[in-house]
């Protein structure tokens, strides 16, 4: 099955699993806005974040594991100090000031990661080689990278975990009762600033697993905070309310970007990714302002 | 001492005959027919009809949620309804557009002030002027000719318009600042910059204490006198629509429930019901 | 040419041609001070003038004027001069009624209104003035709708007017020739502490004499401005923005409206300025409340460099010598206190100003010129067209009222009252010859009515009305409004209302500032349901009852004045208002007719009760009575014996 | 205190609107424009020139034009270095490609160019708003660099895209020294910002506010939203695309596309959020604040540095920079959303109204 055929469903493998790792960012964004309506800038800060705290524990000699939860403890205590110095005194101003606040944030943990670990790219490895399987390229003709499969593992597990999340637990129902009606919430008996809190908190979690996945990937480095870029065009294809968006417009901006390279870009002297997935997602914008899976609103008078 | 002495003047103004000679109801300027609306699935006016007369002053009231709002957005087209046609000035249509509602001669103020609160009492009433301004922005920014006449020349209107509402210890002040009443004067003041030939207001003395109310009947009937401008307002207090209107329509869930002199109105008892049925 | 310039349309002819396109007069009107030349002035009353004659306006007859400072009226009253028609201004905010007494005696034909709020009036009491047949009013709005015949707006004036002197060319300049400087010029009505008001007939000659003497004395030049905010009734307003208008050729400028005078006083910043004691104290009490809002280090500031105006500025400004510490610490304070001061009170361009119309306390007084305001004293009335006294430059105390004017003759009577013989002094009371018989002395004296003596600097300083100052019992001096002026002095005091003539001691009723003592009372979270419960407060009377100890240790260090502390005093229940009679259309408080208004209270002063029931009856603006009552406490002040004060540094 | 105003009143609409009415404020900016323009070419050193004088003014150009967008017309945008490129490459080309062309005109076609692209970005301001709208300008960020870079025709298929400013001269001084770069860069800075004071008070200026405020209420008495929007994205665009020239022409001198990077928009955006958003003031206020405070941070941190025994590094004291400029856009936003200019202001109303308390 060798040829043009196989090397187009390459392609698009390979798409479809960068894509999940943009989803993997584009989570982190959805959660949090979903719970406090804060469009959050500052989610690919905070990968980079997690990911240099978390190889520079590991090269200083900290156990994986150990590391692991440091970090994590790190990324939950980030989020509540957010929660509670910048969107807090903030409270019931426009969202773009909000999202103003978060570059801001973005900036500051930029500065502050670099400033105590040092500004030098880190190599991180997770025991997984980012190299073509075999057998796969054996059977098919088609070279997909191991690394990419085993992401979209993790990436998986991660969604069905917070979906599980979500649906199940009495922490998971509020947050969604939060998104809706903030009254609601009230209702439910779990104080707002807590419930921010915790967003804040697994918002910081998703952060860590794309940092670790991401941070394998590409190195552990400053350009890791340009991943949150990747992810903005997921979420406006996405819509910025749903998680199902966030998946399912992260393969598609992954997909299509990688065959928009391959076969399009030749012809406009390449390297298009930088802005083919904002194109792509402002012209399905001017067709559906709302996103995919968002919820039209009427502005009432 | 000064209060009473604008009380006086208010009384004065009030005193005066709400249909004064000066004042002649013409033709319909505006007429509404079979206008259907719905959001969704919650249908806010169902077939409506109805006209407004050249000079005169139009109530529409109703109940909570009678939709008396949404026909007011539909006249001025931030509303598209689904069936219906609208006619203003002799001019059909299935609906319009709100910058050439603007453009036709239809001016309206909001139930929830919608001043521009970043920006003083003057520009605020300035910018019921654009429409009227023809010079552009490069002459404006070179400030040469015609942009700098006309800026003068619409300050002056705008100035005339301050007077006449009376809030000129207030001009340059941020709208953001003001008290609850006079940021409906301003509003007022800035649809009256339009020059419009159709007013809509929209509950236009909604919170205010019975001093502001009267000041606001006054300038409503000077509005509606001195310029000879059409008026449909939408107020809940019924005492003041059946002193000031000339004709009511009453909306209740949607429905054109009566329309008549604010006599026939207050004897119809379909409108008993309906206002009696509201809980208070 | 001096000679020929002895009419007010013949000032004003001149100077629409000798200074054609300088500014006359400004008015606050849609925004911006919108501006008017001498020549078009000049050609508006002429305009006006030509439509009044065809309105049947003639030579002698009276032109009533309503309303606040309009350019308009101030035309209109010189386009009835210029026909030989004599301008009546009445004060704008009597009500309808008081207005009658007036209209019929002057048998005034037509009035110039400034709008509906005038206009209503003078139709409500059309029936009882049938004489009167015009009425123009300036501004149309709300008016429309009125259809009386009389009615008629100032543009449709203005447009007859128009039509006439098209078809009678000449016929204004023939009525401006005909004018001679002993014709009446204006005619004021006195605000009448008693009986009936009485229209003071005051020719050319009068004010034009006085006007320009004065403005003489003090080199004001055309370039002089002025706002105009008092009533057109008040001979001042007369004087200062119009007789000396037209005599000097400067620019009058008239407030957008009675509420925003501060604001335009602030923007004209006024070159030449006057204002009664009440406007002074009223400035003044807002300035102590807004400083009271400032932070500590600013109100220490402001504490400490008015301390050294209080010490030096007089000094200053009158060119006397001052040690050069004191100059730099002033220099100081004008750089930091003073200037800001003038400045937020529009007074950083004065050169004059007068305070006139009724004593002015002395601290007041010296306040204004110790942060470097030249204010003097003038004393005058209506009958001697106000000039008799003026302080000189540099010559100024606080307690008297300076030498006699130029030209101007005084002389105190062996029992005390003050007589003037002036170039300035009214022709005679209109229809009334036995006042003018009264008031005028065969050889030409005006009995003033005022007590006073000149002190050895030949500077008359006046006591009080003549009538009104008495003796305590010991026949000690009390001069009643000496001491109110003295406790209106503190910023928490509106009015007071002194007792004692004949009696043992003195005793005081007051009416406490309610946005003062209200801002006092808010700091101290003290809650008050209005001005009635504000002032029955404890803390109030303990607020009023150190003012009044104050006056008290001033008094003891004077030893002519010692014995007429106060003793005890009350804080009234209502505002005292011209509209209840209880002060008059200047605001001066009618102390015999409060006396007896209040008789229960001033009983109860001097009986030693601890608390007094009093009904009053009062009137509302819309001119519906009722009545309110209160039970009021009275409180007893402490005073000093004259030996324990020390004399005040 | 200093502000005297007492006397200053106005008889005619024109006095009451002239962009100064405070006669104090003519005096102060006539005085600041005579050391601006007289004082500092005769005494500036080399250094101050053109290290931080002509980048500050470049930079208050550029964050005014973003404040008319965002500031003024409420549309955030985070594409302002694209647009400042747009300004950079199409003078060289015009420059490259027009013998002869004066200077000027090519900084004033550079600005249309930068003015067309930006309508061709602003287009989705009309269905789109807020931080869904930010996000659309990135595309311009992304899509503009990508173009130079890959195009090769626009840096005349120079290897590495970087471009070298020709020399040039006006009315035939030539433009090389600090000096003669800082004066020219002053003399169309102060003119745009005079343009875009008059812009600011007169109907275009209400007409973006009024979209800002409450773009229904605007609509209804008549402005059209497209065309005002896209009028906005239009002249912030120019405003950017010339600040862009000036940055190649008498700033660097050479640039390669990556100078114009996102990092650029933010710092724009910065200054903007800390000089004070909607105000020509506060865009001068900003760039001076984020222009100086790295100098500031470099003079003080080393003795700090040396005195404390901590050791403090270059890299150290340049991720102290992002933090401050971090936490000082949270500060700002949290404390005083309309930045240095309203402190400025605050501080202008207490003199006016002292010695009364504000």
């Amino acid at each position: 099955m060798a040829g043009p055929v196989s090397f187009f469903f390459e392609v698009l493998f390979s798409g479809l699993l960068a894509g999940v790792m943009y989803s993997l960012v584009a989570l982190g964004f959805v959660l949090i806005y979903k719970a406090s309506g804060v469009f959050n800038f500052a989610q690919g800060a905070m990968v980079f974040f997690a990911a240099l705290t978390f190889v520079s524990l590991v090269e200083r000699g900290v156990n994986f594991w150990l590391a692991m939860a440091i970090t994590l403890a790190v990324m939950i205590l980030l989020g509540i100090l957010t929660e509670r110095v910048v969107l807090r005194p903030l409270i019931n101003q426009p969202p773009i000031t909000l999202f103003m606040a978060t570059i801001g944030l973005t900036f500051f943990l930029e500065g502050l990661s670099q400033g105590i670990w040092g500004a030098q790219p880190h190599g991180l490895d997770i025991g997984i080689r980012d190299e073509p399987m075999e057998w796969l390229a054996d059977r098919t003709g088609m070279f997909l990278s191991q690394f990419d499969l085993f992401a979209s593992g993790i990436a998986a597990v991660l969604v069905t975990v917070l979906a599980l999340f979500f649906q199940r637990t009495r922490i998971g129902r509020a947050l969604r009762a939060v998104a809706d009606d903030h009254q609601a919430a009230l209702a439910v008996g779990i104080p707002l600033k807590h419930i921010w809190a915790i967003v804040w908190a697994v918002a910081g979690f998703v952060a860590l697993v794309a940092g670790l996945l991401w941070g394998a990937r590409t190195g552990v480095q400053y350009a890791l905070t340009f991943v949150a870029l990747k992810a903005l065009p997921v979420l406006i294809l996405g819509g910025f309310e749903s998680i199902a968006g966030a998946i399912v417009g992260g393969l598609i901006i992954g997909a299509s970007e990688k065959l928009a390279e391959v076969y399009l870009g030749p012809y406009v002297g390449g390297g298009i990714e930088s802005w083919f997935p904002y194109v792509l997602a402002l012209a399905f914008l001017l067709f559906r302002p709302e996103g995919l899976f968002g919820e039209k609103h009427i502005d009432r008078v | 001492m000064r209060a009473d002495a604008t009380a006086q003047q208010g009384a004065g103004g009030g005193t005066a005959p709400a249909t004064g000679a000066a004042r002649a109801v013409g033709a319909p300027i505006l007429v509404v027919e079979g206008v259907s609306l719905a959001f969704g699935g919650v249908k806010a006016l169902q077939g409506v009809s109805f006209d407004v007369r050249e000079h005169e002053i139009r109530a529409i009231i109703g109940p909570n949620g009678a939709g008396k709002s949404s026909m007011l957005n539909v006249i001025n087209g931030v509303y598209h309804p689904q069936e219906g046609t609208i006619t203003f000035k002799g001019r059909s249509r299935h609906d319009m557009v709100v910058h050439e509602a603007a453009a036709q001669g239809i001016g309206r103020t909001f139930q929830n002030i919608a001043l521009f609160r970043g920006m003083t009492v003057l520009d605020n009433i300035m910018t019921g002027r654009n429409l009227k301004i023809r010079s552009t922005f490069l002459e404006q920014a070179l400030w040469i000719g015609r942009a700098k006449r006309e800026e003068l020349e619409h300050r002056r209107k705008v100035e005339e318009i301050i007077d006449f509402l009376e809030i000129q210890h207030i001009r340059k002040t941020p709208v953001g600042r003001l008290p609850y009443g006079l940021q409906k004067r301003v509003e007022l003041a800035r649809a009256l910059a339009m020059e419009p030939e159709l007013l809509l207001l929209d509950e236009p003395m909604a919170g205010m204490n019975l001093e502001e109310k009267q000041d606001m009947c006054r300038f409503v009937l000077d509005v509606n006198e001195q310029f000879g401008t059409t008026i449909v307002l939408i107020e809940h207090d019924m005492g003041v629509v059946m002193d000031i209107s000339d004709r009511v329509v009453v909306l209740d869930y949607g429905r054109k429930i009566a329309d008549g002199t604010p006599d026939e109105v207050r004897a119809n008892q379909a409108v008993i019901d309906a206002y009696l049925g509201v809980a208070h | 040419m001096a000679e020929t310039l002895d009419t007010f349309p013949r000032l004003l002819m001149h100077h629409a041609k000798v200074r054609p396109d300088r500014p006359a007069m400004r008015e606050k009107a849609l925004g911006i001070w919108q501006t008017w030349t001498w020549r078009e002035i000049a050609e508006e009353v002429r305009l006006v003038a030509c439509g009044l004659a065809a309105e049947g306006l003639t030579r002698g007859q009276h032109l009533a004027l309503v309303g606040e400072n309009r350019p308009r009226l101030y035309f209109a009253m010189a386009a009835a001069q210029s026909l030989g028609a004599i301008p009546v201004p009445l004060y704008q905010d009597a009500v309808a009624q008081e207005m009658v007494y007036v209209l019929r005696d002057a048998e005034v034909t037509h009035a110039i209104t400034e709008d509906q709020e005038q206009v209503d009036k003078l139709l409500e009491i059309l029936p009882e003035c049938p004489k009167l047949a015009h009425i123009y009013y300036d501004d149309p709005r709300g008016l429309r709708s009125y259809a009386q015949p009389q009615l008629a707006s100032y543009e449709r004036l203005l447009e007859r007017g128009r039509d006439y002197g098209a078809e009678h060319p000449g016929f204004f300049e023939a009525e401006v020739a005909k004018g001679a400087a002993e014709d009446t010029a204006a005619m004021h009505y006195t605000s009448g502490t008693t009986a009936h008001p009485k229209g003071v007939v005051l020719t050319y000659r009068n004010l034009i004499e006085c006007g320009r003497n004065a403005a003489q004395m003090e080199g004001l030049t055309d370039r002089e401005d002025v706002l105009a905010y008092l009533p057109l009734a008040w001979i001042g307003q007369n004087i200062f923005s119009y007789t000396q208008w037209l005599v000097a050729g400067f620019c009058v400028n008239c407030p957008e409206s009675p509420e925003t005078v501060m604001t335009d006083l602030r923007e004209i910043a006024p070159t030449y300025y006057f204002a009664p004691p009440r406007v002074l104290e009223a400035l003044l009490t807002q300035v102590t409340i807004r400083m009271e809002d400032a932070a500590r280090i600013k109100r220490w500031m402001y504490g400490y460099f008015m301390g050294v105006a209080r010490r030096v500025g007089g000094r200053i400004l009158d060119g006397k010598p001052v040690g050069v510490a004191d100059r730099l610490l002033y220099w100081l304070g004008d750089l930091l206190v003073y200037g800001p001061l003038r400045n937020v009170l529009g007074m950083s361009r004065v050169r004059v100003a007068y305070t006139a119309g009724e004593a002015i306390g002395p601290d007041l007084f010296t306040f204004y010129r110790s942060i470097g305001i030249n204010m003097k004293q003038l004393y005058g009335s209506t009958e001697t067209s106000v000039f008799v006294c003026i302080q000189p430059n540099g010559q100024i105390k606080p307690d008297t009222v300076g030498p006699p004017a130029p030209g101007v003759e005084v002389k105190v009577t062996d029992v005390g009252e003050i007589l003037i013989r002036s170039p300035g002094l009214f022709r005679e009371y209109y229809k009334n010859p036995q006042a003018t018989a009264e008031a005028k002395t065969p050889d030409g004296w005006f009995r003033t009515g005022d007590a006073g003596y000149f002190d050895q600097d030949g500077h008359l300083k006046i006591l009080d009305r003549a009538k009104d100052v008495g003796k305590l019992v010991d026949g000690t001096l009390f001069a009643p409004k000496y001491l109110e002026n003295k406790l209106k002095f503190f910023p928490y005091v509106k009015e007071a209302v002194a007792f004692g003539d004949g009696r043992a001691m003195v005793c005081c009723m007051i009416n406490i500032d309610f946005e003062a003592v209200g801002n006092w009372a808010e700091r101290r979270n003290l809650a008050y349901s209005g001005y009635a419960d504000l002032a029955s407060r404890p803390e109030v009377y303990g607020l009023v009852r150190d003012c009044v100890e104050k006056v008290n240790a001033d008094l003891a260090a004077d030893p002519k004045l010692a014995n007429s502390q106060i003793h005890r005093f009350l804080i009234l229940h209502k505002e005292l208002d011209a509209d209840d009679e209880e002060l008059t259309r200047t605001r001066k408080v009618r102390r015999g007719f409060i006396g007896d208004k209040f008789g229960v209270l001033v009983e109860a002063l001097y009986s030693g009760r601890k608390e007094q029931f009093i009904e009053t009856k009062v009137r509302f603006e819309d001119g519906r009575t009722g009545s309110i009552s209160a039970t009021l406490r009275i409180e007893d002040a402490k005073t000093f014996a004259p030996a324990a004060a020390k004399r005040a540094a | 205190m200093l502000y005297r105003e007492a006397g200053q009143f106005r008889a005619t609409y024109a006095e009451d609107q002239q962009i100064f009415p405070l006669r104090q404020d003519r005096i102060g900016v006539a005085a600041l424009l005579v050391f601006a323009f007289v004082v500092i070419p005769l005494v500036g050193d080399q250094y101050w020139l053109s290290a931080i004088l002509t980048p500050f003014l470049i930079f208050a150009l550029a964050a005014l034009g973003l404040n008319i967008l965002t500031g003024y017309a409420g549309q955030l945008s985070l594409g302002t270095a694209a647009f400042m490129a747009v300004g950079a490459f199409a003078t060289y080309n015009f420059v490259l490609r027009v013998p002869g062309i004066p200077i000027l005109v090519a900084f004033v076609l550079a600005g249309i160019c930068a003015a067309l692209v930006g309508i061709a970005f602003g287009l989705p301001s009309l269905r789109i708003k807020g931080f869904y709208l930010a996000v659309a300008t990135l595309a311009a960020q992304f899509f503009v660099l990508w173009a130079i870079q890959r195009i090769g025709w626009i840096t005349n298929y120079s290897a590495s895209g970087v471009i070298t400013a020709q020399n040039y001269s006006i009315l035939g001084i030539p433009i090389d020294t600090p000096v003669s770069k800082y004066v020219l860069t002053l003399s169309i800075v102060t003119v745009l910002a005079l343009l875009a004071k008059n812009l600011a008070r007169s109907e275009t200026g209400r007409a973006f506010m009024a979209v800002r405020d409450m773009d229904v209420a605007a609509s209804v008495i008549g402005i059209p939203l497209m065309r005002t929007k896209l009028l906005a994205f239009a002249i912030s665009s120019f405003y950017c695309g010339v600040a862009g020239a000036l940055y190649a022409y008498t700033y660097l001198g050479t640039v390669e596309p990556e100078a114009f990077n996102l990092d650029l928009s933010f710092r724009i955006l910065f200054m903007i959020i800390i000089g004070g958003v909607g105000s020509v003031l506060g865009s001068f206020l900003g760039a001076a604040f984020i222009v100086l405070l790295p100098i500031v941070l470099n003079y003080v941190v080393p003795p700090v540095s040396e005195a404390t025994g901590i050791e403090i590094s270059h890299a150290i004291i340049s991720n102290l920079e992002l933090m401050i400029f971090g936490g000082l856009i949270i500060f700002f936003l949290i404390v005083e959303p309309h930045g240095l200019a309203r402190l400025w202001q605050i501080g202008k109303e207490k003199l006016r109204l002292w010695p009364f308390p504000h």
